[in-house]
């Protein structure tokens, strides 16, 4: 009993980082169309940033953390405006393989600049966990928990409940009539291609704590987001966030009570039954023919 | 001199294992390097052509086509892991090139009858016949496994299984994770229901780190006990801090205490260079492999008295040296006729107790 | 009002518009009759700065907006009712109408004119919170009208409004945009029903392959036996 | 018309939701062989949703469809225009990026014969020399000879309707479903198309049309099917409908609903 | 015949690269390889290119294909559930051959079955999905396939061939031979199959999807078809490199395989025959241009960026945009328009 206990908790802690992970791209990637393969390396960029400012510019835990949103934020601005931007209007591809390119550029900087070793960020939280019964969670991670819970709401907020959310689904779904209703489109992309870089970013920033920095920790975390992203419904953020606690348990649970081998499987396995029951995720779109 | 002698580096320097490669590079530099100063071989100096395999299988078997065709290099030393070092052994035998192997820990790298193959590092079937003595001393009666899930760890868990049933210990839960992964709570709360008094964790050092610190966070206490040599405990001090306190770690090099290595003076030596160059202390307990595996084909050269592959594989089989941990000796393994050659280093166990790396006394 | 100067424009090697001119007076409804792929569309897509001119100019009140883009075309006071719907899909109906609403800073004044459109188009109000993809197309059509009024147009442009609307609706359209001239907005309407908008307008041009070919009151069009032949089927 | 005889569509009761919304309530009539029937009705009133039902595209939640006595529960799209049924859409549809050619070509889909490993093995040239004819055939047919090089997605919206059209025939249907084929059309192009409906009739093709533009519906049409709120309200001939005080209530309008609109927004704007 | 000229050109080249390089085993080590991932590059091409599915698992279809073709020609010992044992003894490589096909194009099937449920971005994660549990399938059945400790000792092919008796294919030159025959027999039929009404059914549903429904077109029928055929080429491509490579692990089955696929796929010019060819020359010898001169972080970077500017120039891919400077200096006039299409 407790064991299960303590594998919903890991769930619970587990899936607010893949939700975190999730709403970024679902940005980009659901509202954008961009097939973003620059997410993983972002994130990356965002740990260590995060690493760089609580060590080499000795900025506290809690300064770093915006720190880092704000790089992401900066460089997701440059991306678009250097990448993306001319390429408006082409198709899905081209700015898929354009992202791929940056991604690699991204992935080996990082390489370059701090070496294959991985780093670990110091935190102000106590070591010893917080007991609860049986189960024991760490403070970091209640930390990180209730601070992607906190973006994803304020994501959901911004998307669903402002102007500019208003514009940004405007803009994606017609970018014309969007310009016709006094959109500024331009501005739209690149606020919105910063954004979810910045989320990427503070999933970085978060989980770089939590576990270690190096060059390609981006790698599973950018396929999980995709899969993640696609649970819920492309371009939901809630259903992002949805999408990556039920990741979350699906693994935790596959780990625990199946076999460990399996347990990335047991999240794959879980999309592909998704996706057969419910061919448009968890949260379609309405659509009409004819 | 004339020409040098080339030996061929096939290494990761890219992609997830990057930085363990590089570290070797790094050792085998300051190897041939020192050789060099002091007048090289047959005369000749050591040039070494690092190539980057870039941590792919496919890569590695390219790279060594190249090294040994285009670079002309009449040795190979890599190529690092074990499926890296599989994927180059087709070619050392349609090229007829010998290749020292520094890390890589499969057994069937020695087993599969390629007898252009001579490794330093221990297979894990060495290292749990070295760790058995301890078991004992140690007091296992029950014994969970957690492994990377590739050739290594899967090795290790295998071949220290066995030689734990033969000592009458029980085996419990045998868990793995992914190589990549970082999250490995759900294991770990697994392993934390269990009754096992021991845990034999084999994993890169990244993954320990995280293992402690996770460990620490779910509240599981037990006796922990790495294997596979690479651990690298200094990193783990650094970066996990408290969380890995009171845990052993089997490893084949013993840094801290250069006096109590077989070769005091060469570990002083290869310390004091490494620190000279500026690179992390921590990185030592890889790097000396690629230290040692030079000396090891220098030393191949010199006794075969050619600078072509056949006498340097010749060469191979009458080395005689001591190295950073042991001596360094090629006895026969693998099908007769075309064996391959293993040397059998020391492995030493090692606790961090007090934020400080000690031998524990048994 | 409007005041077109020899325009010219097109798409890749296709040139649609080969030198129009034409002129709206404030207050003016005017209609632009056509053929199909006569280049009607393409002078309001020039209009409103979703095409660029590759030569010749546009001028509103005077002021040069020729290859302004669109955000600063409407902020001038030019919305376009584009063709073919073009509703926002994934929006409800109340979000596409904010949406026409987007650049506005007076929330009295929009939702007294969200008010007006409800009660202008029932079953928009009925619909409000369908997602305006899954409306039917004269559902969808009339959200864009509504939509291009929501911006307090001093000049809109409306492209093929009756497409796909019901007869008596239709008819409720026409005297909607009539109303909406007589109470002072400019309107420029490209028409297929031809001989309804001919009727309903003040002036109208008829445009044959990029080019003015005729001009004047909608009464004279519907007399010119070339109109009756090729646009009002004899 | 011709009332007796069987049917060669019948609509059985059909009813569709969609959530809570009830597109259609209960709708049935029947369409004779050769017949030029209109179905029409106000905006919503589910004539695309009743198209999507026939043809498969969406399963009615009550009632059937049968067409040349086959009931078409379950079938899918391609299966019914197999069977004769084809249809246009009311929005324009073109395969965008190839050629008005080639889209006719992909519309020949089911009229090719070749086998997987004739193709494979590269012996299929006659059957696509026959393929590429017909294609020709169509497209003089509906008067876009002209046009056959250029790619569809950048022809004029009225043209891309008569590709939509070319390609429903280009099934060879024995029944035409037509969504709005006009609307965007001119006085003088509806006559035009007018005519091409006739000539399609002439073949034996049966009709059934969906539009808005009532004097062509009224110069075309055998009869009239109309609907509201998913229900039927009226059918028979044309004389019939243009007079009948429901149609013109709830479809049709008066003069005076114009006018009574226009005060309506003077009023309001004024206030 | 004209518009074949091109291939026919590249063809002729190919074939004489071996004799001008005399023997340069790592250049033909580095066009063997390359060659076989653009086998699998082409396959992807017809799902991606022509019907418009972007399958980001292809690399399990061709990770399949080199594990059945290495375990038939190894043989093997199981026990499946319920203590079932299954055991098999080696066949000659040529017949892993054809079961890899085979047994890919099941897959395929499977896949296109499943999948074709789903389109566009779900058809992506469902291949996702399909590529890392397989992969983790040949990572943890370490009965059958060894898991990490890798299959080794897989036998280079033997081919019969009339007048030569058996050969035995071990150097360079005949497996660069074999690879460029496999792949001009994959490129014969892809361009066979998509010019036919198969082709054009699937780019009919690539671009409308309920329009070609409406025409008659069986979209699960077509797709799973496309997916069952570029399924076993990619099979195919696996057994070439199992049988090559001579070792194979679980790490066939690399996320950044597919990715290099895609890669040469787009870059070249998705959805036309020669596109996958030359986008999988160019960027499959990239790397190996760029080794010499630079560092290996360096490397990806100059990599990564050539990918960039490419796209800005060519943003259609190479083969279309060669194609397009060749008419345009032909013709004065710009030849094809760019034609925004809206839904
Ligand atoms: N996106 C485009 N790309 C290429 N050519 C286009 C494009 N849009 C329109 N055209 C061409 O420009 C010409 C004028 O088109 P336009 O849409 O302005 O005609 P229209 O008068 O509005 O016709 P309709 O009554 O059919 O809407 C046509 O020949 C058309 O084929
Ligand atoms: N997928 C859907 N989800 C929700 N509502 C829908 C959907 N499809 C259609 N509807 C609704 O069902 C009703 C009937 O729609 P339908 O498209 O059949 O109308 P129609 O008679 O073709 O109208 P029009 O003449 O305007 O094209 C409309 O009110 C529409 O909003
Ligand atoms: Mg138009
Ligand atoms: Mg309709």
């Amino acid at each position: 009993m407790t064991e299960f206990l303590q594998h919903l908790l890991n769930t619970l802690v587990l899936g607010g980082t893949y939700a975190l992970l999730g709403i970024g791209l679902t940005l980009i990637f659901g509202i954008m169309n961009v097939v973003n393969f620059t997410h993983g390396a972002l994130y990356t960029v965002g740990a260590y940033v995060m690493y760089l400012a609580v060590t080499a510019l000795g900025l506290g835990f809690f300064a770093a953390l915006p720190t880092a949103i704000l790089g992401g934020l900066l460089l997701g601005a440059i991306l678009d405006l250097a990448l993306l931007r001319p390429l408006r209007g082409a198709d899905m591809d081209t700015t898929m393989l354009v992202m791929i390119g940056a991604g690699i550029v991204l992935q080996s900087g990082t390489l370059w600049l701090f070496g294959g070793v991985a780093k670990s960020i110091p935190t102000p939280f106590p070591d010893a966990p917080l007991q609860l019964g049986g189960v024991s969670v760490s403070w970091l991670r209640l930390f990180v928990l209730s601070a992607a819970l906190a973006l994803i709401g304020l994501t959901y907020w911004l998307i669903n409940r402002t102007r500019l959310g208003l514009a940004m689904r405007a803009t994606f779904q017609d970018h014309d009539t969007a310009a016709l209703m006094g959109v500024n489109v331009r501005l739209i992309y690149t606020a919105t291609f910063a954004i979810g870089s910045s989320l990427a970013a503070a999933a970085g920033a978060l989980l770089g704590p939590v576990y270690v920095v190096f060059p390609q920790m981006g790698g599973m975390a950018e396929l999980k987001a995709f899969a993640i992203v696609i649970l819920g419904g492309l371009g939901n953020v809630t259903g992002a966030a949805i999408g990556g606690f039920i990741l979350a348990l699906a693994e935790e649970l596959g780990a625990g009570y199946i076999s460990s081998g399996y347990r990335d499987a047991m999240g794959f396995l879980i999309i592909i039954a998704v996706l057969i029951f419910k061919p448009t995720g968890l949260f379609a779109k309405a659509e009409r023919i004819g | 001199y004339a020409q040098a002698i080339r030996i061929g580096v096939n290494e990761p320097l890219t992609g997830p294992f990057a930085a363990s490669g590089t570290y070797v590079v790094n050792g085998a530099r300051i190897a041939a390097d020192e050789i060099n100063a002091k007048g090289g071989v047959l005369g000749k100096k050591l040039e070494l052509v690092v190539e980057d395999n870039k941590s792919n299988p496919t890569e590695a078997a390219a790279v060594a086509e190249k090294l040994i065709t285009s670079d002309k290099t009449p040795v190979l030393m890599g190529a690092w892991g074990s499926s890296l070092t599989l994927a180059v052994m087709p070619k050392l035998a349609d090229y007829e090139t010998p290749m020292l192997v520094e890390t890589s820990s499969s057994g069937k790298i020695t087993t599969s009858g390629n007898p252009y193959v001579f490794r330093i590092s221990p297979p894990s079937a060495l290292e749990a016949e070295a760790f058995a003595p301890m078991v004992e001393k140690l007091g296992l009666k029950k014994v969970d496994f957690l492994a990377i899930n590739n050739d290594w760890g899967r090795g290790a868990a295998a071949d220290f299984g066995k030689m734990l049933k033969g000592k009458g210990v029980t085996v419990g839960l045998v868990e793995t994770m992914d190589q990549g992964a970082q999250d490995m709570s759900a294991q770990l709360s697994k392993l934390k229901g269990s009754d096992a008094d021991t845990l034999l964790i084999t994993a890169a050092v990244d993954q320990l780190t995280l293992l402690f610190k996770q460990m620490a966070a779910l509240g599981l206490k037990k006796r922990i006990i790495t294997t596979g040599g690479s651990q690298n405990p200094d990193q783990i001090i650094a970066q996990a801090g408290t969380a890995a306190e009171g845990t052993m770690h089997l490893t084949t090099f013993l840094p801290w205490y250069p006096e109590k290595t077989p070769n005091p003076a060469a570990t002083a030596y290869f310390i004091a260079e490494w620190k000279k160059r500026g690179f992390e202390f921590a990185g030592v307990t890889e790097s000396f492999r690629g230290y040692d595996g030079i000396r090891t084909i220098a030393a191949a050269i010199e006794k075969g008295g050619g600078t072509d592959a056949a006498s340097i594989r010749k060469g191979f089989w009458s080395v005689d040296l001591t190295g950073l941990n042991g001596p360094v000796r090629f006895a026969k393994a693998g099908p007769a006729g075309s064996e391959s050659g293993q040397s059998k280093p020391d492995v030493y166990l090692v606790k961090i107790d007090g934020g400080k790396v000690v031998v524990p006394e048994l | 009002m409007l005041e077109i100067r020899d325009l010219v424009c097109g798409y890749g090697a296709v040139t649609a518009l080969k030198g129009l001119s034409l002129t709206v007076e404030a207050g003016q409804l005017v209609a632009l009759v056509g053929a199909n792929g006569a280049g009607k569309s393409t002078t309001l897509r020039a209009v409103s700065g979703l095409i660029p001119a590759r030569s010749g100019s546009i001028h509103f009140d005077g002021r040069d907006i020729t290859g302004t883009d669109p955000r600063k075309v409407l902020a001038q006071g030019i919305a376009h009712c584009p063709e073919g719907r073009r509703v926002f899909p994934q929006m409800s109906v109340a979000e596409n109408l904010a949406m026409g609403a987007y650049l506005r800073r007076d929330p009295a004044g929009v939702s007294a004119d969200l008010a007006r459109i409800y009660g202008e188009f029932p079953r928009l109000a009925e619909r409000r919170h369908q997602i305006a993809g899954t409306l039917s197309g004269g559902e969808q059509q009339m959200l864009a009208i509504g939509r291009a009024l929501m911006s307090r147009p001093r000049l809109v442009l409306f492209d093929e409004p009756s497409l796909g609307l019901a007869p008596n609706i239709v008819e409720r359209m026409f005297a909607v945009i009539r109303a909406i001239c007589d109470t002072g907005t400019t309107v420029l309407l490209v028409e297929q029903n031809a001989f309804a908008a001919l009727e309903l307008c003040d002036y109208a041009y008829l445009l044959e392959t990029g080019r003015i070919v005729l001009a004047g009151k909608g009464s004279m069009l519907i007399a010119d036996p070339h109109v009756r032949q090729a646009y009002l089927g004899g | 018309m011709s009332e007796t005889g069987v049917p060669i569509l019948s609509v059985d009761h059909v009813g569709v939701r969609f959530g809570g919304l009830v597109a259609i309530a209960d709708l049935h009539f029947d369409v004779h062989p050769g017949e030029i029937v209109s179905l029409i009705g106000p905006n919503g009133a589910g004539k695309t949703t009743a198209f999507n039902v026939m043809t498969g595209f969406l399963k009615p939640s009550q009632g059937q469809v049968r067409f040349r006595g086959t009931g078409l529960e379950g079938l899918p799209p391609h299966e019914i225009v197999r069977l004769g049924l084809s249809r246009t859409f009311q929005r324009t549809s073109v395969f965008p990026d190839d050629t008005v050619f080639d889209n006719v070509m992909i519309g020949l889909h089911r009229r090719g014969r070749a086998r997987l490993v004739d193709t494979l093995l590269g012996r299929d040239r006659a059957g696509e020399a026959a393929l590429r004819e017909r294609a020709q055939e169509l497209l003089d047919w509906v008067g876009l000879s002209g046009r056959a090089r250029d790619k569809a997605g950048s022809l004029a919206y009225g043209e891309q309707r008569l590709v939509g059209v070319a390609l429903a025939l280009a099934t060879e249907p024995a029944m035409l479903l037509l969504d709005e084929p006009v609307s965007g059309m001119n006085a003088s192009e509806t006559q035009v198309f007018v005519r091409l409906i006739r000539s399609i009739r002439e073949r034996g093709v049966t009709i059934l049309l969906v539009e808005h533009d009532m004097p062509m519906v009224m110069e075309v049409s055998d009869r009239i099917v109309v609907l509201n709120y998913g229900r039927l309200i009226a059918e028979g001939p044309p004389a019939a409908i243009r007079s009948d005080p429901a149609v013109i209530e709830a479809y049709l309008g008066q003069g005076s609903a114009a006018r009574e609109a226009a005060q309506a927004v003077r009023e309001t704007t004024h206030a | 015949m004209n518009q074949h000229l091109p291939a026919l050109a590249l063809l002729a080249a190919l074939v004489a690269v071996p004799l001008a390089l005399g023997n340069e085993p790592y250049l033909l080590n580095a066009l063997i390889t390359t060659g076989i991932v653009t086998i699998a590059a082409m396959s992807l091409n017809l799902l991606l290119g022509f019907t418009g599915q972007l399958s980001l698992g292809h690399i399990a279809f061709f990770g399949i294909g080199a594990y059945v073709s290495a375990l038939t020609s190894l043989g093997f010992d199981v026990e499946v559930f319920g203590g079932l044992r299954v055991v098999h003894e080696p066949w000659p490589p040529v017949v892993g051959f054809g079961l890899a096909v085979l047994a890919t194009a099941a897959c395929g099937y499977l896949v296109g079955r499943l999948s074709f449920r789903v389109r566009g971005a779900y058809f992506v994660i469902v291949t996702i999905s399909f590529a890392e549990v397989v992969r983790l399938v040949a990572l943890n059945w370490v009965e059958l396939t060894q898991g990490p400790l890798a299959l080794t000792g897989i036998p280079p092919f033997s081919l019969w061939l009339p007048g030569l008796g058996t050969t035995t294919l071990r150097t360079k030159l005949q497996n660069y031979y074999l690879v460029l025959v496999v792949g001009t027999l994959c490129y014969v039929l892809i361009a066979r199959l998509v010019r036919s009404r198969f082709g054009r059914a699937m780019r009919g549903l690539k671009e409308n999807e309920s329009l070609a429904l409406s025409v008659g077109i069986n979209a699960t029928r077509t797709l799973t078809l496309a997916a069952v055929i570029s399924a076993a080429m990619a099979g195919a491509a696996g057994s070439l490199y199992a049988h090559y490579l001579r070792i194979i692990d679980p790490d066939v089955f690399l996320f950044s395989t597919t990715v290099t696929m895609v890669i040469m796929v787009v870059g070249g010019g998705k959805g036309t025959l020669l596109g996958p060819v030359v986008g999988g020359l160019i960027f499959g010898l990239l790397p190996v241009a760029l080794r010499p001169v630079m560092v290996p972080e360096a490397q990806w970077m100059v990599f990564g960026l050539v990918l960039i500017v490419i796209q800005f120039v060519m943003p259609r891919g190479i083969v279309p945009g060669l194609v397009r400077f060749a008419t345009r200096r032909r013709a004065s006039a710009p030849a094809s328009v760019p034609v925004e299409v809206r839904p």
